[in-house]
């Protein structure tokens, strides 16, 4: 190791992009590898990139899975744009990926990949490898399969057995690239395969030939790299998905609150995952209803909700699109139910895997009649494990529904999570009635206006509540006119004093300056890189990234009028600027959208941002 | 009745039909039958004898659906077809509930049709009165999933070109555990069956004959009218023979692979002949030919057509949770959190 | 009769409202009133106010049924605020209805029905009709059940057989008070009633007996009135009311694309009555079909588009929520089907017997992902037959799923339709591609941008669509970044270019002023009488009526622009003027909002209007 | 097989597989069942002879549910759930279109529980290809409702608490009118069937148990391993009588009841006493033990198990809209708005 140590080069910041076939185990690999830069001291954010098709023909394009590392020295807050290295383990990953691979990058491929056949149905009429298309990269070409067979010939392993290590060679190349022990995947091999010690041998054989094969690679020798550890607050730390991190957040929201935690819910991508980490965790009584349909799902929620419990419903777009009638009945008996909207691509089921923030309209404004939720967004992996505590906690404390949105980008993304103690995040206190108390189901909190919520089974609080109008205070049946009005703007009051608790909105960069960005949601992290780098170079930039959607924060108009002009970004054609624009007339807003199913580029920010600064 | 033995508190004071009385107006039209459920029911819920705060109303829209507003216990009038997805939340959520669901056979079965086979399959411990006036009462008299074929409606003004569903057949299809069927003007007949239903464990479907005066006046006339009556209807007694009719002479049996009707004493038949009862008897095929008997060739059958035992969800819900938190290192969340794969800066 | 007309006061307008328990036949009466004025050259509109209840028990408020009807000799816009007299049979129709009445006006009761427990079950405590409650109005005590009996006495009817007639009674005393003959309700009877000679005999008998009491009433002779006829444009009128008349513009929209009609529809008030209306017509090949909910009923006309069908589906609200879903499915795969939503009172179950316009947002953004949808607002019950034709026209040519909004209040409401002919109505021609033509699924009309509609079992197109986003052109199934964007503002784009077809945006009133009044929908007539009124005052308002709400003709910005204040009055918490304020940044609008499921009132608009003047 | 005779124009020229292969990369797992599905449809498709463009194909969400892009007809791949409902509205609107549904077990019988059953009990005229892998494939491995008590699924990591539900026996209790099995690895059962399933007249239910490599392979192994299969599997024909088994001496028969397997020459017994099949009894009793059995006791029964003749919704809505447009005085448009209580101005 001292010799690598000698020529290594200091990066401030390195985005790998592992790439291959179905079978060829790139998940695993990009976690591995990000796990050893995780321990090793590395800020870093992940991002899985699955084929649409479970199992597509082998070698063909729409059979590529990907997975994005970015590690660095600073604050990461993205999986990043384009990749320093790029990992295609056969010729239709490269042709699949080499668009997201940065001029000048290090391509690293499986040359024995590149057969005849390979290459055609990947569309290749040439090997391109060698037709010279790909002289902007420094192309390695290793011959994996055979050093893998190599490898574990003593051991006795047949070719088929011998190739599902393949790798194994990879990550052995790229920890020897950028300095990385081999010790962390060692440990990971020996538990995972305690039963089975020669493949254990088997594996670490093989990581050991593709880190030493990487010593002999002159490409590779020469820009070895190191990313030192970065500066992140001193504490204990994990890696964390967003959509583990929001089952994780709201299963915090019930132990604080002290309700049972309810989730009634129907398997859609990219949502399902939450549906999954809370069905382990019956050890904490977590209870899971895998219900027949996105309606069932909604409504057994909120009969759990009626019960006492924190009833959650977590979906995607078309799942999302199917609850808004039972939204409506969750609104007027002001339960608080929590719903999760993993978005996606729409309209209708448009590209399931890919990402969107095209459901914030529907979010606000896609119930019948007036129908106000509260609406949270979460801005990163982390943030959603924050943002479900809090969607909880406040639907709990204010007795309405709410919708908390991420989106498949963040959902699937991962990031490294500073684990919190428990003690550490507030309190959850929800306004339940006393037994035998004098109880009004529409009788109201005087600062919050919530109503309070008696739980069935509780002595001397027998009530009825449903869908239809109900008189103020007493809850009886009415078509009443006036209480009628008086009920609709009550609700709606009730969810816009939860205005009153939120933390002020902030802007990144000085409080005043030419242009305000402003972002909501799972983007966070691109624009925050981007306007980072344009402060850096000297432009009056500022960043005001929204988490609270409905209400907004109290000084949320004081903010967008202190810079000179204003953009909007999302990743839609145009939404949070329609509903700033219903609440700020005064203001004028430009748009950037983007409705590609793909996160932004810090590029095509930066661009955009610069070119409304030159702009009059 | 023999008691009721569950996990639901039982009331330490004996309760009377009083206490389920709502201060609401009943608003049913006069001689509607969901009046005589509703007598049933506050007539039964004493008996059950669970503590009144145990007691819980769900359901959906409909004539029937306004049902919990006239019960005092707790109650929850929900949205057109969810009552029996409600309730599975409402049950799984506090299985120490006993839970109610009323509803129609439209809310039922035509916009409800999918939580109503799943709940039924899912066998969750609840209790539902199905309310079947085999039309749409509340939105004025279209027809329904169980309106006989050809009915003219103001939906279908040439007659209707639908097969309707059978309840019954609906439920056993669905792997029903508890299925018995009632009928409005047979208050005696409709408190024992909900008896039974609050008894069994898993999903008890009530099917009550419900004569909707408005818009279907006349349903049930054959089965409701004096004369004929004894001879269209057999009401099935657990461990009793099949045997109805005015003289009581008539009966049921087995020919081949299907059922009869034989009269006692003709052609050498006698009580020994007809069929026994057994509503717990696990295979389905007996009842579900039972719950298929029409007129004019077959007596209705009336009373508890099939109870028999099965897991359910919520009992195996609560044994999963007791059972992976026993075995399990992670006891809250700061251990959940601080699990795995960590490290520390 | 000669005597009458000696006595008659000359009216322009006069609003009678009937009201009486369940089982009191005013529905029936109000309409044979109302008709007999129509065919006595008489503009008029009428709405029926049914209980929530079937048949709540007897006498109690609860069980009140309502119609009131609007007739003149000028343009009738709407039902009419306040009557001028009220009929109430029994005393719980009095004690509902009164707040109806306008001071001074005649209120006709049947004093026989003022019994101690009907007054009890009322909620009076003393009799209204004789404490003194009720000396601001013309109280008119008729014996009408004692009348009625004794009227058919000599027909050997019993009690309870005569007390069905009492209705002919109470409408004899109208046509009285307002000189009309009984000859009209004669035929009506002798139809009605053809086999059944004694029915008929007696209920001629007590419509005389109304009659001729009613001159016998000092409070009645004293105010004998007459409306003379409207000058109303020449041709041939029938009575329609708004559900009936979506439902035969929606037939006409089909017999003149020549595409069969199907309707696919769960029953739901207020929109019930379409699919009533539309399934007695096998006659002229109309296919209903009744759904297991509102979900089938959409995409069952989804699948009947598919097949080259003019697929429908009605509902209200929470019917309307369940199919968003499906809206996200006709948006994607581009098909012609038409949503009516006949909007009530929300949200959840709300108030499903009281009218609002609730929904509109929902229209607009209630869809997963960008889903943008043609989006058409009928203003008058006759209006529903002219908007449900344009809206369908629009679907079929232009291939994009449409909304037309209409609300409870039109639904029900009724008013005079001069019949059109077909042959005058615009042909409808779908662009239905030609049988081995060279058929691409997403190839689009260089103008409108619709694409083509293939047929099955038409020969040589045989196509695949469906809910995935689809390449442009050609469509395939694609993820591709660039072309989701572009297929995105292609469907956008789509819908707006239907603005060059639609007429200018008109101003009711001077091309400018000081005050604007911006509605849409159902509230048209209100807000036209009210602006008739103050322009008649000499103020300087005008009224803009929208039917167009997506896209808004192409003029909006000028006709928004012409006047100093702008006031947007709708019936829900402002939502129409949340669009316009998306689409107008720069325009400021002042609102008026009603949530009370009740019409506006002539009376309050103009006094928002008045004063909205005067402010600064 | 016997023509098929109907209103749908048959192809004047006689077609081939090429006919229907569609230009799509098919993008299933290699060794899934699907295939054998797709390979089955397009073998049958020229024998049932119909024109290519009177072919239809709707589907939902799933795995299975991307058959429509693989076959060269007329296709909707619709939203989840709802093929059912989209076909409903095909078929409606064009009576003389051959409408094939695609579907999984989630699709049809999770979300599309409802359409499932209301499209059977109205017994509107198309086919249904249930493709069933007891798991939802697509998503990546969650239960469905057949998967069995226990299953240890992505969404049941400690087993389910689910009955599941068994297909056959819901389709009859939905008033079924044709119901058959069929599996992935005997591709001319499957043909057979599916010529079966388009000459009846009604909504013909073909379910297929159907691998999934993937996610739940070996769901089906007791049935299609060659050392166990044939004493696991009985094959029923109309008008055969129920015998199976490795040596062809064991049957089925009725034993009061129940149904029971026996072995010929044992006790006595003889061919004689074993059932005949008749999937076309109109009384679905027999037809319901058929499709409930199951191992280890009894094979499972592949075949045509039920097709019973009954009008369907289809016909008779043509059938109506005949009958009233003869009798009716209104012809057009202008006809109907002139009509009843006009008056001139
Ligand atoms: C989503 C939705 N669709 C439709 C309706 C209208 N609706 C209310 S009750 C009902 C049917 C009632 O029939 P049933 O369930 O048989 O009850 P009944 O009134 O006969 O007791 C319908 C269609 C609704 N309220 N909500
Ligand atoms: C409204 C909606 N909910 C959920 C999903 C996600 N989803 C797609 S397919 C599927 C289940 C597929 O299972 P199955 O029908 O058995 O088909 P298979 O993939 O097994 O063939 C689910 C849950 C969706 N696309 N739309
Ligand atoms: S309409 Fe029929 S079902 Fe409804 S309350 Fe009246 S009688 Fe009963
Ligand atoms: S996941 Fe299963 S069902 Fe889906 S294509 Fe692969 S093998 Fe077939
Ligand atoms: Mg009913
Ligand atoms: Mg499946």
């Amino acid at each position: 190791m001292a010799e690598i140590e000698n020529k290594v080069v200091e990066m401030d910041e390195v985005v790998i992009r592992f790439s291959g076939d179905s079978g060829d185990g790139m998940q695993l690999t990009g976690t591995l590898f990000s796990d050893t830069a995780a321990h090793t001291g590395n800020d870093l954010a992940t991002f899985p990139d699955f084929p649409a098709e479970i199992r597509a023909p082998h070698n063909t394009v729409a059979g590529v899975s990907g997975f994005q590392v970015h590690f660095g020295s600073a604050k990461i807050h993205t999986s990043g744009d384009l990749c320093d290295v790029l990992i295609a383990m056969n010729p239709a990953s490269l042709k699949a990926n080499l668009r997201f691979a940065k001029k000048g990058s290090t391509i690293i491929t499986d040359v024995d990949s590149f057969e005849e056949k390979a290459m055609e149905k990947a569309g290749y009429a040439a090997n391109p490898l060698e037709d010279g298309s790909l002289s902007d990269y420094i192309v390695v070409k290793a011959p994996i399969r055979m050093l893998t067979r190599e490898a574990v010939k003593e051991l006795g392993l047949d070719a088929k057995s011998a190739d599902k290590s393949k790798n194994m060679f990879t990550l052995g190349m790229l920890l020897f690239m950028f300095s990385k022990e081999m010790t962390y995947t060692h440990k990971f091999l020996e538990v995972k395969f305690k039963k089975n010690p020669t493949v254990v041998e088997a594996n670490k054989r093989v990581l050991a030939a593709g880190f030493n094969y990487a010593e002999t690679v002159e490409a590779i020798k020469s820009t070895v790299s190191k990313v030192p550890a970065a500066k992140m607050p001193k504490g204990k730390y994990r890696s964390i998905t967003g959509n583990t991190a929001t089952a994780w957040g709201l299963m915090a929201a019930s132990e604080k609150s002290g309700r049972q935690l309810f989730l009634g819910s129907y398997p859609i991508t990219p949502a399902t995952e939450i549906l999954m980490e809370l069905s382990k965790h019956r050890n904490l009584g977590v209870k899971t209803f895998q219900a027949e349909d996105e309606i069932a799902g909604v409504t057994s929620a909120i009969g759990a909700c009626f019960a006492g419990s924190l009833g959650i419903t977590t979906t995607s777009g078309p799942g999302f699109s199917l609850k808004s009638e039972a939204l409506g009945l969750a609104v007027i008996t002001e339960l608080p139910l929590v719903v999760v909207n993993v978005q996606r691509s729409g309209p209708s089921t448009g590209m399931p895997t890919k990402s969107e923030q095209g459901d914030l309209l529907q979010a606000l404004y896609g119930r019948n009649g007036e129908a106000p939720m509260l609406i949270i967004a979460a801005s990163s992996p982390v943030d959603c494990f924050y943002a479900a505590f809090e969607t909880a906690r406040f639907a709990l404390e204010h007795m309405t529904p709410a919708i908390l949105l991420t989106d498949g980008y963040i959902g699937f993304g991962s990031e490294l999570f500073q684990i919190p103690k428990m003690d550490d995040l507030p309190a959850i206190v929800p306004p339940i009635a006393a037994p035998n108390s004098d109880y009004k189901p529409y009788r109201r909190d005087e600062n919050t206006l919530a109503r309070q919520w008696a739980i069935p089974g509780t002595e001397g609080l027998r009530h009825r509540i449903g869908g239809l109008e109900k008189t103020d205070v007493f809850g009886q049946v009415s078509t009443d006119a006036q209480n009628h009005e008086k009920m609709t703007y009550l609700r709606n009051e009730k969810v816009m004093r939860i205005a009153e608790r939120l933390p002020e909105q902030e802007i990144f960069g000085e409080p005043e300056g030419d242009l305000l960005v402003v972002s909501w949601g799972g983007t966070r992290g691109f624009v925050r890189s981007a306007v980072e780098k344009l402060q850096k170079e000297g432009k009056k930039v500022g960043h005001a990234h929204f988490r609270y959607i409905m209400p907004l924060p109290k000084n949320t108009r004081q903010v967008l009028s202190a810079y000179k002009k204003v953009v909007v970004a999302e990743l839609n054609a145009g939404q949070f600027v329609k509903y700033l624009r219903i609440n700020f007339p005064e203001i004028t807003f430009k748009e950037f959208n983007k409705v590609q199913g793909q996160p932004f580029t810090v590029i095509e920010l930066t661009d955009k941002f610069n070119q409304l600064l030159q702009e009059d | 009745m023999t008691e009721i033995n569950n996990t639901i508190e039982k009331s330490p004071v004996k309760l009377s039909r009083e206490d389920f009385v709502s201060d609401q107006m009943v608003k049913w039209c006069p001689g509607c039958g969901d009046h005589a459920v509703l007598a049933a029911v506050s007539k039964v819920f004493p008996e059950i004898g669970y503590k009144k705060e145990n007691f819980v109303f769900v359901s959906g829209i409909g004539c029937s659906s306004r049902f919990p507003y006239y019960v005092n216990t707790y109650g929850f009038h929900g949205i057109h077809g969810r009552a029996t997805a409600i309730a599975s939340g409402v049950k799984i959520a506090n299985p120490k509930l006993s839970v109610w669901i009323v509803t129609g056979d439209g809310d039922s079965m035509a916009i409800g049709g999918n939580h109503f086979i799943h709940i039924i399959r899912r066998n969750i411990d609840v209790n539902l009165l199905l309310l079947n006036n085999r039309i749409y009462g509340l939105t004025k008299g279209q027809y329904s999933p169980t309106s006989p074929l050809g009915a003219v409606t103001k939906t279908s003004p040439y007659g209707t070109i639908e097969h309707p569903f059978n309840p019954g057949e609906l439920v056993l299809g669905a792997q029903g555990t508890f299925y018995a069927r009632a009928i409005d003007v047979n208050p005696k007949l409709m408190t024992e069956i909900m008896f039974e239903a609050a008894r069994h464990d898993g999903t008890s479907v009530v099917e009550v004959l419900q004569n909707c005066v408005i818009f279907n006046d006349g349903a049930y006339d054959e089965l409701t009218d004096r004369a004929t009556r004894e001879d269209r209807l057999i009401t099935l007694q657990a461990g009793e023979r099949m045997i109805f009719g005015k003289d009581r002479n008539k009966g049921l049996r087995l020919n081949g692979t299907s059922i009869e009707v034989v009269t006692i004493g003709e052609n050498g038949i006698t009580e020994e002949d007809i069929l026994i009862h057994d509503p717990s008897q696990h295979d389905s095929g007996i009842h579900l030919m039972l719950a298929k008997m029409t007129g004019p060739d077959f007596p209705v059958a009336l009373g508890v057509i099939r109870a028999a035992k099965c897991p359910t969800y919520d009992d195996l819900m609560e044994e999963q949770i007791t059972e992976i938190r026993a075995k399990s290192k992670i006891h809250c969340m700061d251990d959940l959190l601080n699990s795995g794969d960590t490290w520390t800066i």
